[in-house]
């Protein structure tokens, strides 16, 4: 009886209080109101997914991709690139010109370059700039950008202690000179990188010394900076906020009044955001998701070459991918064309060379090709006939769902043209981190992503001990082609044979397995103009403008 | 017309191995201002039968089959939830065996109390509160003002059944059904709570529903007896002529279960087996707190072959005395010698192999018997352990320990919550026997119990001690058993022995004043 | 009560002195340095930034100056983010993080408390079978489905509510606190239903009903508090175990809080991040279990005497 | 125990503890119903290399993840791998970690648990800081540790796994322990003399057993998908080996996309989950001799 009123009174009570609190939670959810998009267009604001929080702000102390969209907002280059066709144009250097065959280069400073305080923006800022860049104290770790400039490199490495030896020079406020080691054909548009960036030396002082990487003078209150836009909020893994700079040169050609970056770190959440129309914009966008996307008509998935390569290591003197033959055999093995149909959803290109086709004029040979029959017998030749004999072979990668599904295939494509036993294993970032630079695996995988539009970025990282060599593969001949001919190449066409020369020697030797060339992928709002598509996946943000009254495809609503 | 009258009661539990009648077709009726008392053991449906008029029996299991209980005019059987908790709690209240759980530890006393005066009167707080200060008050605390705002742990047993009384009392009801209210209680409590409830009943107006196992209890007070013996009722009656013509046979088994008479004096010469020596034993509770003297300074020495009856209130120590001689608690200071052997400053294999030499009892035979162990285990256990038989021999010991407790070799394979109280007792009583101790604690090893079970278990302890030619220390708040099988008699007060004598001395004549207002709360007077 | 404080928080003191130590010698130890980068780093500069961040001294010397200046609350420069104090980005990601584990507590505990009390109301029907079921489900839902998927129900498909950020829209803190949460409500729920059942079980209910109270009554004023207190013990490691979790939920929902630093500090080898955030949640740990034990003791009057640190 | 038999009737023979367990669990309908599909799982599991219908890590690419068909029962992933025959090679990974990890941990825990809980004092202050430290450890860098202190291998995912979850363990068998030491039978045990490792052992653990029960069978589904955790870190299985909880990680990254991969895998582990929760209620009831309480 004591159960049956039970039964009578509280299921009920319990019942009104359950959907009370269920009321009370979907009452505080209404009212979301107008999207980010619809009134990011109305003001002028962009919603831009940037893909992680940026490390710092300080051009000479960050490194990374997230880095670099905000610092290429903040601060403006000597030298910008062409959204289109990525050539260089004037940035804080109003024109520049080369003497003594390349060697030195003059530019001529903007004199309405302005820092966001008021002051000009002078060649002694960049000398002071470069010598920050280049101190070992500072800990630049792409200090290497200015490596072209005489005594540069010295400098850096403690050679040299007096900077004055370093091949920059203010001649008055506006005239820079600055002497290279060689004709470097890149060197301008290595201008628009941002550790190559000048920074306002008295707010830096104002909050250390030069070289000191931690001080806050990049926070809102402090922040001085020279470029289309000035900062104005930073919450830490929440949003950055940068705003249309009053002061800057070419003020009158710059559209957005704001622009809103996101941390966005999981790709998936990114996406979902751009369907909910939160962003105009994704850093990536989910490859399961890109072949509905490509369906759409009017489609915001907007997918570009992209200077980079995915490929595997190999580890030239560990056996039994010491021997040149199994290098090849496994090379050959790949289906390029059918993993980039398949897994990567046509993302990619098929890549048989280190340096992607088309890097500035550049197209590298393709000396090889998909040919099961002849990696079988490549494979016999060197004692493992169908397999036989085999000893084993491993795949080393980073934790990552894309290395992930690479690797799987890769594997089974092994396994099956070849009949030999292929094992793969991932690793935390670090630990893989760790065995690749101490060359401790077999196979490994690799990407590099072209720090600046020529072969020679890709080329020179097979030289003999170079750092991201990591292959033990060491060629003399290479060496001097890539560090002594192909600098001193008097024309563009002599200094790519060379190139095409190095190519064919690293692909001889096969230290790398090249699978696939990058593509940039982006989803971006039909409101959204001015943002081109290039090689270098670069974008400046002065170029943006924003159509309101356009709405994504009906298939997202 | 009676204030109550239940007739041809019927319930019974519906659980998966059938349907058990708990109560069959019980009659009996409460008089205005009157007190009836329901007797019976415990599975007897004397509780079942007040519950299920009350509907507190849950159902399922319980349901009730049939009969009707008239309360002014109204069959309660009849009535809905809502209208039975309209009278619940306002004009038929009820106090409960255990007052140690019955009250909310979680909520103070005051607004326990005043509960079924806002919920049935709509009173506010203030006059509430007034009145249950009034009223506790009335039934002996203290200092109500105090009380109020105090929660339940902070009082002791006899002092929370008052406030149950009073709880029970606020909203003026016509009947109160008191469910065992003394049983838990040490004797000089009982005797003040049960006169309470005489004096409250009589000053009231109110009738009384009291159930007991005991006989004795009720001699003092009822107006009206009804004896249960499974689910029925066996005979009915004025207390008079229960007590002085008990017609069934189970009411005469209940009257000669009340324990009486006196142990015969033996005239053993003093030998003594356990010398005790200003005995301290203190707890610290938290560190650097004041230390609990449990036992404080005792000396005493127990004679082999005898019974050594220890009497005291909880919290007097006497259990702590117990243990310490066993060795179970830590003691503090002074020593204890067993025969030649110093107890205190035994360790690791010694004091194991002068373990099977002494033994103990516990008070409650449902804690003391690890659940998950049969019978033939928890025997073997000792056996084992000890080396006392081997592997050959064992189930021939063990058959010998189940006969000598009484117990059908039938049982060996069972668990403990098979049997029921006073077989699980005689389990125990086997597990100490195994080890042929010389020596036995027994810790009140028949409070527990029904009265009937009780005298069973009394008379197998003497047997036994005869038998085995055994010493043991018999530690209980009843003095009454006690009389019934100790030699000789201390008496234990607020962790000092107080008075220590032969049996016959310390009844007869005690000389100190605690002793002398134990030996008065001893109830049944009239029934001895 | 200020003596029982101090007792446990003596007592603590050593343990996150272990931690601290274990911690900092595990660090250095695992392969992987926090300036280890895909591509490599000149080897002068390496050193140059090993110098500016004391890594260029013996161990052990770095282990006394990090102790050093702990002893002073600094805890240091973070590696991954110069020019940032980890205690500046503790304390930004710290409200953040414990407002949505305030937020998912809450919800736990009304989801939680309310089947579990359903359930144990009627045992082993459908009343109880059904929340302890899905109860069960949601203990072992990992937060990492059942984000997206509630993301994808009231964020996509429904609309009703916003699917990322932390305070910028209204209602978008709903749907990370409810992913966060379901899993301790599902531990609340299995906890308060056993406690019931326990309580239930009590003579005082028995007194109770015997009063006439109704039984929601009966339920709410005498059962609920004595049942939920095995709950009460339960949040504190709950809530120091929901900011050490709750990396998932804030990556997902792009909440700008602690567990994100926290997980990608140990991946990024942010040595005085690891420590700051592991000397941080071990303070947090004790400081939760001590304030959960001071809430059970004091909601059991028979406790509460340990409180005020002598006998009763 | 036999010898007992031959003295005695057949009236008076009964059976130990585990027997009579056994007797009561076969009554459970759920409880059977739980260990019945268990015991199947764990018969396809060993059976998998002749009962799947494709091989784990034949690859049709072209085909591609696509939905349940005639030819795929459960559909295919993105690389056309079947689905089913995934899932019966993932059970075999899932439910052995999900067991021998959980029985270290059990192992561990318990032990850890009752000896802190029963001895009490400093030992116990001593035990339970140690609980306490590792459950501070920052757990990722740990594990990284561990695998680069002792390569990868499957024992060490039962090492790790163990070495986290038997923490938890031996928290609760200690509130257990704490609380049956006061208990009368446990004085009894110690006046009848036996050893305190007797007493635990024979005494203190079995009584214990139903909350330790109650919370293994939530264990082992969240091991399994802790394996997955471990398994990105790198610390678990290596594909193509695949898991219960790597394939629910991949689905539910696509479960727009391709739900099937979500929910299939989805399905096998909430099955465990509820048979071993049928199991482990039915273990516990069966365990507690007492059965229903008056």
């Amino acid at each position: 009886m004591a159960s049956a009123a039970l039964l009578a009174i509280t299921p009920h009570r319990i019942g009104a209080y359950v959907t009370f609190w269920l009321l009370l939670l979907l009452l505080a959810g209404c009212g979301g109101g107008e999207s980010n998009v619809v009134t990011g267009n109305r003001d002028g604001v962009l919603h831009y997914g940037n893909g992680a929080e940026p490390q710092g702000l300080d051009p000479h102390v960050v490194t990374g991709v997230p880095e670099n969209h905000i610092i290429r907002a903040l601060f403006e280059g000597l030298a910008v690139k062409n959204p289109i066709t990525l050539e260089p144009e004037p940035g804080v250097a109003e024109r520049w010109e080369f003497s003594d065959e390349g060697r030195v280069i003059t530019f001529h400073l903007n004199p309405d370059a302005k820092w966001s305080n008021g002051d000009q923006v002078t060649a002694g800022d960049y000398v002071w700039s470069w010598n920050r860049a280049l101190h070992p104290m500072t800990g630049n770790e792409y200090s290497y950008m200015l490596f072209p400039v005489v005594n540069a490199e010295a400098y850096l490495k403690g050679q040299i202690t007096d900077f004055s030896e370093v091949g920059v020079k203010a001649l008055d406020d506006t005239t820079l000179e600055v002497t290279l080691n060689a004709p470097t054909p890149y060197f301008i548009q290595l201008m628009d990188h941002y550790s190559t960036f000048a920074v306002h030396p008295e707010t830096l002082l104002q909050f250390g010394e030069m070289t000191d990487r931690y001080t806050p003078w990049t926070r809102v209150a402090n922040i001085v900076s020279n470029g289309a836009f000035k900062l104005t909020e930073w919450s830490l893994n929440r949003r950055i906020i940068v705003e249309k700079s009053d002061l800057y040169w070419d003020r009158d050609n710059v559209s957005l009044n704001k622009v809103v970056f996101y941390p966005t770190e999981n790709v998936v959440s990114e996406e979902r955001m751009f369907r909910a129309e939160q962003l105009h914009y994704t850093q990536v966008a989910p490859l399961d998701k890109i072949p509905a996307y490509r369906e759409m008509p009017d489609s915001p998935y907007v997918q570009a070459p992209y200077l980079g390569t995915y490929y595997y290591l190999i580890n030239t003197q560990r056996p039994p991918v010491d021997d040149v033959r199994v290098r090849k055999a496994l090379s050959m093995a790949v289906d390029r064309d059918k993993l980039v149909r398949t897994v990567l959803q046509e993302t990619a290109v098929p890549a048989y060379s280190i340096t992607p086709p088309d890097t500035l004029g550049y197209y590298p040979p393709k000396l090889f090709d998909y040919d099961p029959e002849q990696a079988r017998a490549l494979l016999a030749e060197a004692g493992y006939p169908n397999g036989e004999g085999w000893p084993g072979i491993e795949i080393l990668y980073n934790t990552q769902e894309a290395h992930r599904k690479i690797a799987v295939a890769i594997q089974q494509m092994w396994k099956s043209e070849l009949g030999i036993d292929v094992t793969i294993s991932n690793q935390e970032w670090k630990v893989y981190l760790d065995a690749v630079s101490q060359i401790d695996f077999q196979v490994a995988r690799r990407g590099w992503i072209g720090d600046y539009v020529d072969a020679n970025n890709f080329l020179d990282m097979f030289i003999t001990g170079g750092g991201n060599n990591n292959t033990h593969f060491a060629d003399p001949v290479y060496d001097d082609l890539i560090l002594y001919k192909a600098p001193k190449a008097a024309t563009r066409e002599e200094r790519y044979a060379l190139f095409t020369e190095a190519e064919t020697m690293l692909m001889e030797q096969m230290p790398i397995i090249p699978l696939y060339t990058y593509t940039s992928k982006h989803l971006i709002h039909p409101s959204v103009e001015g943002m081109y598509a290039n090689l270098m996946d670069s974008l400046n943000l002065k170029y943006v403008k924003l159509i309101p009254g356009r709405s994504l495809p009906e298939e997202l609503r | 017309m009676a204030l109550l009258s239940v007739d041809n009661l019927s319930v019974s539990f519906v659980t998966r191995n059938g349907t058990n009648k708990a109560v069959d077709n019980v009659s009996f009726s409460v008089e205005q201002r009157q007190i009836t008392a329901i007797i019976g053991e415990s599975g007897s449906g004397k509780s079942v039968s007040c519950y299920a008029m009350l509907g507190l029996v849950p159902s399922p299991p319980g349901r009730i089959d049939g009969g009707t209980a008239n309360f002014q005019g109204q069959d309660l059987l009849a009535l809905s939830e809502a209208e039975l908790r309209a009278i619940r709690g306002r004009d038929i209240t009820m106090i409960f065996q255990d007052p140690m759980t019955c009250l909310n530890p979680f909520m103070k006393i005051g607004d326990q109390l005043i509960e079924p005066l806002t919920l049935h009167q709509n009173l506010a707080k203030g006059p509430a509160r007034a009145r249950a200060m009034a009223l506790l008050d009335e039934v002996g605390i203290r200092d109500p003002q105090a009380a109020m705002s105090a929660f339940p742990h902070e009082f002791s047993g006899g002092m929370r059944q008052r406030v149950m009384i009073a709880m029970a009392l606020i909203n003026e009801p016509k009947l109160l059904i008191a469910d065992e209210p003394t049983t838990a209680l040490d004797v000089t409590i009982q005797a003040q709570i049960l006169r309470l409830i005489a004096e409250l009943q009589t000053k009231r107006d109110i009738g009384v529903l009291f159930i007991s196992h005991d006989l004795a209890v009720v001699s003092d007070i009822a107006d009206q007896i009804v004896v249960m013996e499974k689910g029925k009722v066996v005979e009915s009656g004025q207390p008079k002529a229960i007590f002085d013509n008990p017609q069934h046979p189970y009411t005469q088994k209940l009257l000669a279960a009340i324990p009486s008479g006196q142990k015969a004096a033996d005239t053993v010469a003093p030998d003594p087996l356990i010398r005790i020596e200003h005995l301290r034993t203190w707890f610290t509770p938290t560190a650097g707190a004041e230390p609990v003297k449990a036992v404080d300074d005792v000396s005493l020495e127990i004679h082999r072959g005898e019974v050594l009856g220890l009497v005291g209130e909880s919290g007097s120590g006497k259990s702590t005395l117990g243990r310490s001689i066993l060795r179970l608690v830590p003691i503090t200071g002074g020593q204890i010698t067993f025969e030649d052997t110093e107890l205190s400053s035994l360790e690791g294999r010694a004091l194991k192999q002068f373990r099977h030499r002494m033994q103990m009892i516990f008070q409650d035979p449902y804690a003391s018997l690890n659940p998950r162990m049969t019978v033939y285990d928890t025997l073997a256990e000792p056996l084992l352990l000890h080396g006392l038989v081997n592997k050959a021999g064992l189930d021939q010991a063990i058959r010998e320990l189940m006969d000598n407790v009484g117990l059908a070799r039938s049982f060996l394979r069972k668990y403990p919550h098979e049997f029921s109280g006073g077989q699980r007792q005689r389990i125990a009583i086997g597990r100490a026997l195994a080890t042929r101790p010389e020596f036995i604690v027994a810790d009140e090893p028949v409070s527990a119990l029904d009265v009937t079970i009780q005298a069973q278990i009394l008379d197998l302890l003497a047997d036994l001690t005869k038998e085995y030619g055994l010493t043991m220390l018999f530690i209980s708040h009843d003095l009454a058993v006690i009389r019934q099988i100790a030699d000789r008699i201390a008496v234990m007060y607020h962790g000092k022995l107080v008075e220590e004598g032969s049996t016959a001395q310390v009844f007869d004549s005690p000389r100190e004043d605690y002793t002398r207002s134990l030996l008065a709360a001893i109830p049944g007077a009239n029934a001895a | 009560m200020l003596r029982f404080i101090l007792m446990r928080v003596l007592q603590a003191l050593p343990v996150i002195f272990v931690v601290i130590t274990a911690t900092f010698f595990l660090v250095r130890s695992a392969p992987g340095g926090p300036f280890d980068q895909e591509k490599v780093v000149i080897p002068e500069v390496k050193k140059a930034l090993e110098a500016q961040y004391r890594l260029d001294l013996p161990l052990h010397e770095q282990y006394f100056a990090y102790l050093g200046d702990l002893a002073q609350g600094d805890l240091g420069p973070s590696f991954k983010y110069p020019g940032r104090s980890v205690n500046e980005i503790l304390f930004s990601g710290l409200p953040v993080t414990a407002e949505l584990g305030l937020y998912a507590l809450m919800i736990a505990l009304i989801i939680g408390v309310t089947a579990g009390v359903v359930a144990s109301l009627r045992p082993n029907t459908a009343q109880d079978y059904v929340p302890m079921s899905l109860a069960m489900i949601g203990i072992c839902m990992p937060s990492f489905l059942l984000g997206p998927l509630l993301v994808l129900v009231f964020g996509i498909w429904l609309d009703w509510l916003p699917i990322t950020g932390w305070g910028d829209i209204p209602g978008d803190k709903i749907l990370p606190a409810l992913t966060l949460g379901s899993a301790y409500a599902a531990y609340i729920a299995r906890l308060s239903r056993a406690g019931m059942l326990e309580i239930l079980s009590q003579d005082y209910i028995r007194t109770a009903r015997a009063k006439g109270l109704p039984e929601w009554r009966v339920v709410t004023q005498h059962a609920l508090r004595g049942g939920l207190i095995p709950v009460i013990a339960f949040l504190g490691p709950a809530f120091a175990g929901l900011l050490a979790g709750s990396f998932v939920v804030e990556t997902i929902f792009q909440i700008p809080g602690l567990g994100r630093f926290y997980v990608q500090a140990a991946f990024n080898r942010d040595y005085t991040m690891i420590l700051g955030t592991t000397v941080f949640l071990s303070s947090l740990i004790v400081f939760f279990n001590l304030v959960s034990d001071i809430i059970a003791a004091w909601l059991n009057p028979r406790l509460r005497h340990q409180l005020s640190g002598g006998g009763s | 125990m036999n010898t007992a038999t031959q003295v005695f009737d057949d009236a008076e023979k009964g059976s130990s503890l585990w027997h009579d367990a056994w007797l009561r669990l076969r009554k459970n309908k759920l409880a059977v119903f739980g260990g019945g599909v268990l015991l199947f799982m764990v018969v396809v599991a060993l059976l998998t290399p002749w009962l799947a219908p494709y091989s784990y890590e034949a690859q049709n690419l072209d085909l591609g993840a696509t939905p349940p068909s005639a030819a795929h029962w459960l559909g295919t992933d993105i690389f056309g791998r079947d689905l089913l025959t995934q899932i019966m090679y993932g059970g075999r990974i899932s439910l052995a970690v999900g067991f021998i990890a959980t029985a270290v941990a059990l192992l561990i825990g318990v032990t850890w648990g009752a000896i802190a809980g029963y001895v009490g004092g400093r030992v116990d202050a001593v035990m339970m800081r140690l609980v306490d430290i590792l459950y501070a450890l920052p757990f990722m860098i740990f594990i990284v540790l561990l695998m680069v202190v002792f390569g990868r291998n499957i024992l060490l995912l039962f090492l790790a796994i163990g070495a986290v979850e038997w923490l938890t363990m031996a928290r609760i068998m200690r509130s257990q322990v704490q609380s049956l030491r006061q208990q009368e039978f446990v004085e009894a045990a110690v006046s009848v003399g036996l050893s305190p490792a007797a007493i635990i052992r024979k005494h203190v653990v079995p009584n214990a057993l139903g909350p330790i029960i109650v919370y293994t069978t939530l264990t082992i589904p969240s091991v399994m998908l802790l394996e997955a955790f471990l398994s990105f870190l790198g610390l678990g299985i290596q594909p193509p080996a695949t898991s219960w909880g790597l394939l629910i990680s991949y689905g539910a990254e696509t479960m727009e996309e391709y739900p099937w991969l979500l929910i299939f895998p989805g399905c096998a582990l909430t099955l465990t989950l509820f048979s071993l929760n049928f199991l482990g209620d039915g273990l516990r009831d069966a365990l507690d001799v007492r059965g229903s309480k008056d």
